[in-house]
């Protein structure tokens, strides 16, 4: 692939393509409604936890393939995990988005947006998710 | 002319050439403006209008030099022009200067939904101040201003319209002499924002008999932080000192301060030199071209992209489709991709191009685009057909990509 | 040192070498400065933070490294540094953005009396705005505060107290941490002007424990039109934004608008990109030299200047006679002669000093100064005692004309 | 002389040392107050008239030698001109300092202050007087 790969890369091409947990759930606990308003970017998210764990989660919106795909991978990420991991796993993304620190394994499939650092005005499309996620477990 | 322009020869790291398509967001300088604001620290620089030494008089030379080539530029004289850090400055300088005086409960304030938000919110935050209200103008599904409507909405109780001459969303140009007329009919006080419109075009404040105008010299290859309000000599004695300090006073006293005449009485602290003189050579590069060959450079680019891309599969063009209404600004979307998304894919093609608002939420919401964004490529002087084709062929790959 | 600044190579029309003394009103640009202007419009120039392609990515990468370069310079954070067209821009928004809000009649506002006229009058007309009490402390006869009549000034009443750090009619460095504890023990807001001292000595926000702090990028070897207002972190949420229009929003709508965060929410309109980068640019020159060296530097070619005149027929030195409390200005008189003709002679000689009010009225009148005004010689970096010499012989040589 | 000379030509520094007309009228028809605030320069002048004539005329005041010898100038070109004239003259003198303009012989000594010109910040300082005069006349 070409130069765009580090902003494009296949996961996110894929997750944009094909969104997982993109819906609403039945029954949740937690909805943030967020908006980006220097892009447009709207999300939906809502939270159904257990055992103060995540249980389940889904998201809905509207955006760019970056603030889309990377709503769809913080879902998968997040799914099973405690509170606790959860603001610790958002938080080292959001590091690793905004100031290009290098996060950890735990990351799984979110580390692919590693490279948006790299291009500032795309912060905010891939951190809204994320940052809703935040609000959800506050 | 590119090479007039040495960030026009830039290569990306990826090996693409650059296609600057950003010219609403701001413009290129060219090598005699970035020499005369090295030649001016180099050669010439001090206090303005305070020191009587040899560089400080050569610079108040330059100083009210830039000044007076600015009054000639769009037909004004000398003193009609106040230097600001930019359009949104001098627009916010008329809201507070003139309107917070003059606008009280009940008084009405008309702008157009295709306001760019500097021309829109310290409008809607004056009228929020004194309790007035704040009308804003539908448009036709092209962008252009619903006339009949307007007509409708200026009435005996308006104070203030105001209008873009040209919209920085769409290109649309504005029938500003229709609206200046309807507007000064009712009584009201007409105000032009120019920030589009002076870099592409002639500019004749008497012609438009606008009461106040705007414009930024970054959108006219002079440097950033200087920008222009010309406040017509009949109105200015009603604009009210608003940033107050140094060099715009006369006398300060403990119990009062009396203030300087115009235009120094609306300059507070050290101007900014560099961005006056650096506007002056800006002018002086573009009224070598000649202000009428710059409209037309814009809109044969313009009609080339647009035929180019009319009919385009996946591909929305916005705006009128008589070229009569427009300046070189292209907004588009494809499909299906997000703009930001489009922006990225030309990027990699080297196509700059501004994707987003454009600060002009109102219109995107008004006609209910998309994403509430667009991606628009916007032209000026040194750009040409070429640029296009490469565009073009960019949005192709956007296209295969999403 | 001199070689890296071309200006100072400057020789008059009539063959006589400059010695540029007015440092106070403006400084002059080392190289370093002005390449990185002529290589940020040749190279990186775009509009920030909001077109997302190659050269757009570049500005804002440099945009926002200025801001951090500019936090760490005065030790504070990036989201409490604004950026601003220079002090009085600075001070105007904080009159204005907190002022207007947290001002009410019967409040107080207290300012010395040696304050600049951009340290004065906004806070002046912010009193008669709001109905509020402008107070103004009494100096010793040397120009120093009466800190006495100070402590009596302060109330419980007091809202603000504004103080420059360095005044600039006579270079006297004020007790600020002190002045700050008194105001603070009140519950009032400090307000310092940083105009001349950001430029000439370490700067450290929390050391001083200023709530607002401003400065101007001219006067510290950096271009005109760009200067910065220091919110501190527990009171910029109560700043208002003053200025509106694009790149400070959130949502715009018809009926209401809201802003972004700090400090974008305080930076309407485009911008100055170019002054930003170029101040940057000017903090790494002076930390190269290291500020401390900055001041010592100042204070012996004061002392040298001092040690000179004093005592000579006919001249009169102003300002404190302990030089730690001094920074790198001499104003000074000669009798019987008026300043702008010693300014004249002293030109005629290379000599370029500023003469006049200083934008400093008050202290003039409060000292009962001769025609109001003096001359001044103010010292920077590029400085050095011979200078000093050609000074003083330029003076001998008014004395022998008037 | 040297390069000062342009400004502080001969006549203007015999005027500064030794101003004419300088002092208080016992009668007078009007008197105008000056001030040049960004010099702090003051001028009084009083003007005596007869017969649409300026018959007698006096300053006083404070300020550079610029300031001072072009109104000691000004009251010895005026004295005895019609109102008329003392427009026509001023306006002439005005023209000459602020733009550069060549001015008739009839402004006599005050084309010393033809230099001036080239010294945009001392404009003020030499037009002060001429502008109490014109007021004087209005
Ligand atoms: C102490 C002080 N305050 C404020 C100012 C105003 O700064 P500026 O003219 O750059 O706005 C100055 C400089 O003139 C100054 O010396
Ligand atoms: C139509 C219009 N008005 C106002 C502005 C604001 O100009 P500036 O950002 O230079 O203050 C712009 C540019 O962004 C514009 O295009």
């Amino acid at each position: 692939m070409d130069d765009l790969s580090d902003l494009y890369a296949e996961v996110i091409m894929d997750h944009q393509r094909h969104p997982r947990n993109f819906g609403k759930l039945e029954n949740f606990d937690r909805e943030v409604q967020m908006t980006n308003s220097s892009c447009g970017d709207q999300i939906s998210l809502q939270v159904k936890f257990e055992n103060e764990k995540i249980k389940d989660l889904k998201f809905s919106g509207m955006g760019c393939a970056i603030s889309m795909a990377s709503a769809s991978v913080m879902t998968e990420v997040m799914k099973g995990l405690s509170i606790e991991e959860a603001r610790r796993f958002s938080d080292e993304f959001l590091e690793m988005v905004k100031a290009g620190k290098i996060p950890s394994d735990d990351l799984k499939d979110a580390k692919v947006f590693g490279g948006v650092y790299k291009y500032p005005m795309r912060v905010k499309c891939a951190t809204l998710a994320w940052y809703a996620l935040q609000k959800a477990i506050e | 002319m590119k090479k007039d322009f040495p960030i026009l020869s830039t290569v990306l790291p990826n090996g693409k050439k650059i296609i600057y398509l950003d010219n609403a967001a701001t413009t290129q300088k060219p090598l005699s403006v970035i020499e005369r604001i090295s030649n001016f620290y180099k050669f010439q620089n001090a206090n303005v209008a305070r020191s009587s030494h040899y560089l400080g008089e050569q610079t108040t030379i330059a100083y009210n030099g830039a000044r007076k080539t600015v009054a000639d530029f769009i037909n004004a004289s000398e003193d009609e022009i106040i230097f600001t850090s930019g359009t949104t400055e001098s627009i916010n300088m008329i809201a507070y200067g003139w309107g917070d005086a003059n606008i009280s409960e009940g008084d009405e304030i008309v702008v157009m939904t295709s306001e760019h938000h500097s021309d829109f919110v310290p409008w809607q935050q004056l009228a929020i101040r004194k309790k007035g209200k704040f009308k804003v103008t539908p448009l036709n599904a092209d962008g252009t201003i619903n006339m009949n409507e307007f007509k409708k909405s200026v009435t005996s109780k308006t104070k203030i319209v105001a209008c873009a001459k040209m919209t920085n969303s769409f290109g649309v140009i504005n029938p500003v002499e229709e609206i200046g007329k309807i507007t000064h009919d009712k009584g009201a006080v007409f105000v032009v924002d120019g920030a589009q419109s002076v870099p592409s075009m002639p500019t004749d404040v008497k012609e438009m008999d606008a009461d106040f105008l705007s414009f930024s010299g970054h959108k006219m290859l002079a440097p950033m932080g200087i920008g222009v309000l010309y406040a017509k000599k009949s109105i200015i004695k009603e604009l009210e000192p608003f940033l107050t300090g140094g060099g715009m006073i006369d006398e300060v006293k403990t119990e009062f301060t009396t203030f300087a005449c115009a235009p120094d009485r609306y300059e507070a602290g050290t101007p900014n030199v560099e961005g006056a003189i650096g506007l002056a050579s800006a002018i002086e590069y573009l009224e070598e071209i000649g202000m009428a060959n710059v409209l037309e450079h814009e809109r044969e680019i313009l009609e080339y992209a647009y035929s180019k891309l009319a009919g385009v599969e996946r591909v929305i063009l916005y705006g009128p489709k008589n070229f009569e209404k427009r300046g070189g600004i292209l907004s588009f979307n494809i499909k299906g991709i997000h703009p930001h998304d489009v922006a990225a894919v030309l990027n990699s093609n080297g196509v700059a191009i501004r994707s987003g608002h454009h600060c002009a939420q109102p219109i995107l919401r008004f006609l209910n685009i998309d994403f509430m964004a667009t991606a628009r490529a916007s032209f000026y002087i040194y750009n040409d057909k070429s640029d296009i084709d490469v565009l073009a062929d960019a949005i192709e790959e956007a296209k295969r990509r999403f």
